[in-house]
């Protein structure tokens, strides 16, 4: 096996080269931090009844996904965008951009014809209670990541002696992303039923979109990303008599965490302070 | 309740307050009080017989009636029309039913000693016991002395309010909403609204906080009283509470016009009396409270017409109120809501004859000036980060040790104070705003960081680079430090036991400026004034020691330093150390509040405005900039008289003859350790060594010998001898 | 014994040797030809005038840093006309021993293997030149953390391209005394950029999401070192932050 | 009916303590007897308590685990929905042979060339009779890598990523380069393709931690025959031009002539030694077999014994008479009918090893029968209808040769 000696089965750790997720990992924080800073929070605020049937603010259909309310959500959402940085490795940054946003404009269009649709023809259902944050983006995404990354490997829990069942053992299969399958599945049921409704929508969205039925997912080119952005730094032309190798900082940050301390090991509490003396 | 004496004290007070509870029951809206404490007299009564004393019952007076005259009501009867013709008005119009905010305007004072003074009695079991065998205080009561009511300010303010024109600020609670802070029953309303606001919409219990003072603030009179608003037509009527005066029984007489007012308010302050468990729930505390205010304070009247908001329709008010307690986001326009404004108002004084008319009080609501506090505090946050980033860069330039020992130790100091006390500041205010504790909270971070984590570490840095420099001071330079400095190389201090010390002096200077300025808030105005022009004046002016930093280092105009001798002074070593981005910035950064606080009219900490000073200050620091502007461009010694410059160590000078010897070099050449290379040098003994420049070479304290350009290039690394560490002079 | 005693204007070559064990040895070189002074006459010199020491091992020289081979240029013109220097160092290395036949080509052996590393393999830059003047590989390893470790975070200063490490190597033995912005050496380590930015996102992340920053940290490759440590600090502040609040 | 749950166990261990001891065990010493007593009384009080509190919220804690673990069970039918995903994975099952093929049929498939060299993908990447095909190696990344350290040769990986805006990019751009080509016939490396949506070049991203696709690498074997990543080559290209991906090639070259040198030096090593056990060995089955012989022989020469002593003699009357014609020789000779055809062949043989007329070994009494299956060098034919006679049959049931006959001796 090549001299990179961890045999990395999960995709490179960090945010070097992944500058989208950076952005959108701030953005998921930042906007709920100011958010309750300026105490505008209920700009991400949708409900059907007293603010689109009243005072038809249309506008909180396109709010409504980029902030999150609570703070669970933020920490859940935050965390799935780290992982779905295997997505903008398969995607490529641009287009990674131009899909979340793609998709961040279709889910909200959908939502929106569906939920006027079922309230004002049948007046009976009254679909009142949205989710907030941006849960139907990541569902969407969620499918392209499903799509296309494969199972690397499946393991099986083996529980046995529940009661209440009369068959002896259950058998639960896992796949490597199952850390990934119990986040999505904690952001949807943080959300309640319209939790699971809407995340069926959007993923079902995913799908049309994946295969042309919803066009753009190749043709969609308007985010404003320029490639030369995200360029890596293999492919500049730097004079040939740099070293064989070139470290990347990530490789960097890995070469000095290993590094060996030739000074004597500083206790914890001195390097704390060290942080802020010198 | 501590002893038998507070005990039977207390026992009485609730006896008497239920006593009176029982007959304000029976009162119906035609009939007058009858022993109820302070509403004992009528005005025309005293009017008769000044010094008549209130008991019950009055031979002559008539119990059964009641009519909104002078006979029965106690106040004189110009006062009575006048506040039924002009403050309060009588057709129902729309008003804000929920109006708790912070009201200011003016107040003038209409006549002092005009009506005659109701005496009003304070019953003796208030009296504190004069020893401590006495078990039972004494039963009666008794009355302050004219006299003693007259020049009674000394300790107190029952006395008639000496200046004519002031400044009030009334601070309206709704009582049924907000916890009953009243210190007479701390009970909390659990009851929660409904059961106070009944007829919500027609009658609300407010908590009012009344102040007015002249504008020299000499002369304070505070009242915290209880008040009946009447939302239909916006009449306010306030009356304060004390041993002598009980007012809360004389409310439904006071503001009713017909008998279903009475019976409305009545039963709106029998619900008042149950809900608070008025009686049962006073403590010691209240007892205490009740007879200090009754001593030094005059009872008020207070007769308040709040201004309609008739251009919103009902349930767009209540959309209104609901949004601003609760923001959904509903379509109301925060901007152009109307501030409360009082149309016009009146206070009384029966027991002190004093009648007082307020004029343009008004204020936002609440939540409309939590907003704007919000924004202010959050663009606070924003120069914060501003100045972190300018002090970033600044460090960044200086990165090496000669450079960052120019910078001046004193100017970061300043500055680190300011910061500091900022952020103690927001760290003890968090706790008072609980809707801004976010805010305030993010704002002392920010504070908290520039000031103990980068502007110390920077200050460690610079101290470290100055700390073996003797004296050479700008004392030094102004006595004309001519005198030969001995060398005293100390032992260098290590980084770590610097940042130890600098932090215990940054936290004690801290606190002890905290102390000095929270004090100064209570002083009177005008020390308060000076005190406080000084301290900005004093503070704004950081950039004197960098100044005077620069004129001890010295350095070569900028002319010079570019075309002459860069061969010679390598590198940008020798300027002003300071950027001038980081300058400037500063310098605006820092002047931005104080100018808004003394300019801006309205501004948030209703800090009175002098435009005049404001000016003066901003020159100030432009003149500072100017300063080092001309140090940078005609070098940094400029406006000093040349006999003053100390020549500081002389580096280029003829070696001594023993040196030489010493060292027994030949042709008296010595190896500059440096660069491995001869140097020539100049010996006045030696007649031939007389031709070589003595620029060429360096010869240090501890009589080492190096060429010019070794020795310099190694003193912008690091300033100890090469040879033998020991700490050299600078430049 | 410097040159000056004997005379005005002599031009001398003094070469030091690495262990002081040997004494300097003093080349007269002002009437000598400057093409004549090469590298191979002053190795033909070291030999006769200092056999005992020199015989059967491998001589290098090197002069301010650089290891000489036969066809570098030792400045000699420009030394011999340049009146106030009378001396020019040269330092001696004796290194281990040589088998007959090496001895003979010992010229091109300083050739081949300084131009081996001059035009086969990229020229080494930074400490691995130390390896042609006989560096041991743990020392070159050394120096190169103890580099790191001072100048490490030095690279990523805001207004340049990330460079790496052997750039800054290699600068850094260039300092001798022409390099103007000799100062980024010598930086204080708090003045720094990239350490004060550090502690800044630290500190900002660990007070701002309290307990959910946590929770970050556990990421690996998320945080430098350093960051990790004031997120810590930040969450001090804000664990001190909500026990005051009580 | 949950304290039987946890009677159950407890249970168990109770029998242990009552346990009636074994007959002969040896009598618990009185000491530790009291001993437990005192614990008893002395632990019977404060675990209880501790049992008791602890108790409730753990049989809580129990009852809801296994209401949810229920619960997740009789929803899991909903996860098959889901199952289209892995319905495509399944067909990523077969071999990475096949694999890379289909990787090179898509790129093939692009057909966009390069402006410079005109070369077209298929032309060269052709798995049949593609100009670089010998340099291509079908099989999985691990079979790159073993067979590049072992050969010492260069290995140049690709990863196509189907997805993004511009897949066939590096196609265009690098792989149809005229440098590309050059560079792979001068090193002689082996390229290899992969597409990272197949679990193999996932995990084979993941291990060379590649940040951005598509991605060109360079491997290069190293002492310890791992595989170091020379360089690479990641993401979009802008004015990327491939010779400083070939100078990084270059400057490893020396290394790896190094390598390849000393893995044939390994190589020679390893044939010397082959060789050298080789000859060991045949020397060692030379004599092995000498001594096989010989032994071979006196063992023969014991069995011949043997089976003189054992023969039959020839029977007077009834017998069947055969004649048996040998070389340059016939012998005359009656068996008993009843013997198997085995005795004539022992007869043939002893008579030519010429034992049949020395009787001295007459007198060695019983000579057991050496475990040696004698072979007999011969085979006995009856010449008019030729047909081999089997040694086991019986001379009765031999029409041939019963009750009279003739017998060729024939030698392999």
């Amino acid at each position: 096996m090549p001299s990179t000696n961890s045999v990395g089965v999960e995709i490179p750790t960090g945010l070097v080269q992944f500058p989208i997720t950076k952005i959108l990992m701030i953005c998921c924080v930042g906007v709920a931090l100011t958010a309750s800073l300026f105490n505008m929070k209920y700009l991400f605020l949708l409900q059907y009844d007293p603010f689109i049937v009243e005072y038809g603010q249309y506008w909180r259909y396109f709010t409504f996904q980029l902030g999150s309310l609570n703070e669970s959500d933020v920490a859940i959402m935050t965390l799935i965008w780290y992982q779905f940085r295997s997505l903008e490795r398969l995607f490529g940054s641009r287009k990674y951009l131009n899909i979340v946003i793609l998709s961040w404009a279709y889910t909200t269009v959908v939502i929106f014809l569906i939920s006027n649709l079922l309230n004002k023809l049948l007046p009976g259902i009254w679909w009142d209670q949205y989710t907030n944050g941006p849960l139907p983006v990541i569902l969407c995404l969620t499918h392209f990541y499903k799509q296309y990354t494969p199972r690397l490997y499946e393991f099986n829990i083996i529980i046995n002696q529940p009661f209440l069942l009369h068959s002896n053992t259950i058998v639960w299969k896992l796949t490597d992303q199952f850390f990934i399958h119990g986040l999505l599945f904690l952001a949807m049921v943080n959300q309640g039923a319209t939790g699971l409704v809407i995340g069926l929508i959007s993923w079902i969205c995913a799908i049309l979109m994946d295969n042309g039925l919803l066009p753009g997912t190749d043709s969609f080119q308007l985010a404003p990303f320029k490639d030369s952005w995200n360029r890596s730094s293999s492919t500049l032309n730097r004079p040939s008599a740099v070293m064989t190798n070139d470290m990347t900082s990530e490789d960097l940050n890995e070469e000095e965490a290993e590094e060996p301390q030739d000074e004597p090991q500083r206790t914890l509490g001195v390097q704390f302070l060290d942080t802020f003396r010198r | 309740v501590t002893s038998q004496y507070e005990f039977i004290q207390l026992e009485t007070l609730k006896s008497q307050l239920k006593y009176e509870y029982e007959v304000f029951r029976e009162l119906s809206y035609d009939q007058n009080f009858r022993n109820i404490t302070g509403l004992k007299l009528a005005y025309h009564d005293s009017k008769e017989n000044p010094n008549l004393n209130a008991t019950y019952p009055l031979p002559h007076k008539d119990y059964s009636s009641w009519k909104p005259n002078e006979n029965y009501m106690m106040l004189p009867q110009d006062i009575i029309d006048k506040v039924q013709d002009n403050i309060w008005n009588r057709k129902q119009t729309l008003f804000p039913p929920n109006i708790t905010s912070n009201l200011y305007g003016k107040i003038n004072l209409t006549d002092n000693n005009k009506y005659t003074k109701i005496k009003m009695p304070i019953a003796n079991f208030f009296d504190p016991p004069e020893s401590f065998q006495d078990e039972k205080p004494a039963d009666g009561e008794h009355y302050l002395a004219v006299d003693e009511r007259g020049d009674a300010g000394n300790h107190g303010e029952l006395h008639n309010v000496s200046w004519s024109y002031g400044i009030v600020d009334v601070s309206i609670q709704h009582l049924d909403s907000v916890e009953n802070s009243l210190s007479l029953s701390p009970a909390s309303i659990s009851t929660g609204e409904s059961q106070l606001g009944e007829d919500d919409s027609h009658w609300k219990i407010l908590h009012l906080n009344v102040n007015f003072y002249n504008r020299e603030e000499t002369e304070k009179h505070s009242l915290s009283t209880k008040g009946i608003y009447d939302i239909w037509t916006g009449r306010i009527l306030i009356m304060s509470q004390s041993a002598k005066f009980h007012s809360l029984f004389a409310f439904p007489h006071y503001l009713a016009n017909t008998e279903k007012e009475f019976n409305q308010v009545k039963r709106l302050i029998e619900k008042y009396w149950n809900a608070t468990n008025y009686a049962e729930s006073l403590t010691m505390a209240n007892l205490q409270h009740l007879s200090d205010e009754a001593n030094t304070k005059c009872e008020y009247f207070g007769f308040l017409q709040l201004e309609p908001w008739d251009q919103f329709t009902p349930d767009q008010i209540r959309m209104i109120d609901e949004e601003l307690k609760w923001p959904l986001g509903r379509p109301i326009n925060r901007s152009n809501l109307p501030p409360i404004r009082l149309h016009n108002a009146l206070l009384y004084s029966p027991d002190c004859g004093l009648s007082l008319e307020l004029e343009d009080v008004h204020g936002p609501r609440y939540e409309l000036q939590v907003r704007t506090i919000r924004i202010h505090l959050l663009l606070g946050v924003l120069l914060f980060l501003g100045q972190i980033y300018l002090l970033l860069c600044q460090m960044n330039f200086t990165n090496t040790p000669s450079s960052v020992n120019k910078i001046s130790y004193w100017c970061l100091f300043m500055m680190n104070l300011v910061d500091g006390c900022l952020a103690m500041l927001y760290f003890l205010a968090s706790p008072l705003l609980q809707e801004l504790y976010l805010p305030l909270c993010i704002s002392a971070f920010a504070c908290f960081i520039l000031a103990s984590v980068f502007e110390i570490r920077y200050m460690i840095s610079v101290y470290a680079s100055q700390v073996n420099e003797q004296g050479v001071g700008i004392l030094t330079l102004l006595r004309g430090g001519s005198e030969a400095n001995t060398v005293v190389n100390r032992v260098i201090p290590d980084e770590a036991s610097i940042s130890s010390s600098l932090y215990g002096r940054f936290f004690f200077t801290l606190i002890v400026s905290i102390f000095i300025l929270l004090s100064s808030l209570i002083w009177p105005k005008e020390i308060r004034t000076i005190f406080e022009y000084s301290v900005l004046v004093v503070l704004n002016s950081y950039w004197v020691p960098q100044i005077c930093r620069n004129a001890v280092k010295g350095s070569d105009p900028r002319r010079r330093r570019q075309n002459g001798y860069q061969s010679l002074q390598n590198g940008d070593t020798n300027c002003i150390p300071l950027l001038w981005s980081f300058i400037i910035g500063t310098s605006v950064l820092r002047l931005i509040p104080i100018v808004y606080v003394f300019t801006y009219p309205s501004n948030v900490f209703r800090h009175d405005i002098d435009v005049r000073f404001a000016v003066l200050l901003s020159l100030w620091m432009l003149f500072q900039l100017l300063i080092l502007y001309s140090q940078d461009l005609l070098g940094s010694r400029w406006f000093l008289p040349q006999h003053v410059i100390p020549d500081g160590y002389h580096y280029h000078r003829p070696v001594p003859q023993s040196i030489l010897m010493e060292y027994g070099s030949q042709n008296n050449c010595f190896v500059c350790p440096i660069c491995m290379v001869d140097v020539p040098v100049y010996v006045e003994e030696t007649e031939e060594t007389h031709k070589i420049d003595a620029q060429s070479y360096m010869i240090t304290p501890c009589s080492h010998i190096f060429h010019t350009e070794c020795l310099e290039n190694w003193m912008s690394y690091k300033l100890q001898c090469p040879v033998c560490r020991a700490p050299l002079p600078p430049l | 014994m410097s040159l000056s005693e004997t005379g005005h204007g002599r031009k001398a070559v003094v070469i030091r040797f690495a262990n002081d064990t040997i004494a300097d040895l003093q080349l007269d070189i002002t009437n000598i030809d400057p093409t004549l002074v090469t590298t191979s006459w002053l190795r033909r010199m070291c030999r006769q005038l200092k056999p005992t020491e020199t015989r059967g091992k491998r001589l290098r020289f090197i002069k301010n840093g650089r290891p000489l081979n036969s066809h570098s240029d030792l400045g000699i013109e420009s030394f011999k006309d340049n009146p106030n220097i009378t001396e020019m160092y040269i330092h001696g290395i004796i290194g281990a021993g040589l088998t007959a036949e090496e001895l003979i080509n010992e010229d091109n052996l300083d050739d081949d293997f300084s131009n081996t590393n001059e035009n086969g393999t990229t020229q080494a830059i930074g400490f691995d030149r130390l390896r042609s003047v006989g560096f041991s590989e743990q020392e070159i390893d050394l120096l190169r953390q103890q580099f790191l470790a001072t100048y490490g975070d030095l690279e990523t200063m805001p207004n340049q391209q990330q460079r790496d490490i052997r750039q800054l190597e290699e600068q850094w033995m260039e300092t001798g005394v022409n390099d103007p912005q000799g100062q980024q050496f010598n930086s204080i380590g708090i003045a720094n950029w990239k350490s004060n930015m550090d502690l800044l996102i630290g500190l900002s992340i660990g007070s701002l999401l309290g307990v959910f920053s946590l929770l970050l940290l556990k990421q690996q490759g998320l945080f430098s070192q350093r960051q990790k440590m004031s997120i810590v600090a930040g969450l001090i502040f804000n664990i001190a932050w909500w026990i005051r609040s009580f | 009916m949950v304290f039987n749950i946890f009677s159950r166990p407890s249970q168990q261990n109770q029998p242990a303590v009552s346990f009636t001891p074994l007959p002969g065990s040896f009598p618990e010493d009185n000491d530790n007897t009291e001993q437990p007593e005192q614990e008893t009384i002395l632990n019977a009080g404060v675990p209880r308590i501790l049992k008791m509190c602890l108790y409730i919220p753990l049989t809580l804690l129990y009852y809801l685990l296994n209401i949810l673990l229920t619960s997740v069970e009789v929803f899991k039918p909903i996860g098959k929905i889901f199952h289209f995903y892995t319905r495509k994975d399944n067909h990523f099952s077969d071999d990475l042979g096949n694999q890379f093929v289909n990787v090179i049929d898509v790129l093939s498939s692009s057909a966009d060339t390069n402006e410079q060299s005109g070369y077209t993908f298929d032309t060269l990447y052709n798995v049949e009779n593609g100009m670089l095909s010998k340099n291509m190696i079908k099989g999985g990344y691990t079979d790159i890598l073993r067979r590049c350290s072992s050969d010492g040769k260069f290995a140049i990986i690709s990863f196509f990523n189907p997805i993004l805006y511009d897949p066939f990019e590096y196609v265009r751009k690098i792989l149809t380069s005229n440098e590309f080509v050059e560079c792979v016939t001068k090193y002689n490396c082996v390229v290899w393709f992969c597409d990272v949506t197949t679990p193999q070049g996932l995990q084979t991203a993941n291990s060379l931690k590649i940040r951005q696709f598509p991605f060109l690498g360079a491997l290069g074997p190293q002492r310890n025959n791992k595989m170091k990543l020379l360089a690479r080559v990641e993401g979009q290209l802008f004015d990327y031009d491939f010779s400083h991906f070939e100078a990084k090639l270059a400057s490893y070259y020396s290394v790896l002539v190094e390598i390849r040198r000393q893995r044939q030096y390994q190589e020679m090593q390893r044939l010397l030694r082959e060789q050298q056990d080789s000859r060991y060995q045949e020397s060692l089955e030379r004599d092995q077999e000498r001594d096989r012989v010989i032994e071979e022989s006196q063992l023969k020469k014991k069995w011949l014994a043997w089976r003189k002593s054992v023969l039959v003699p020839e029977p007077s009357g009834d017998g069947c008479r055969v004649s048996i014609r040998l070389e340059n020789e016939r012998i005359i000779r009656r068996f008993d009918a009843s013997l198997t055809i085995e005795e004539i062949y022992a007869y043939v043989a002893l008579y030519r090893a010429g034992l049949l007329s020395d009787t001295s070994s007459e007198n060695d009494i019983t000579q057991e029968k050496p475990n040696y299956e004698y072979q007999y060098d011969f085979q006995l034919y009856s010449p008019v209808p030729r047909t081999r006679l089997e040694p086991t049959t019986v001379i009765k049931e031999e029409r041939t040769i019963y009750p009279s006959g003739t017998i060729v001796v024939e030698f392999e």
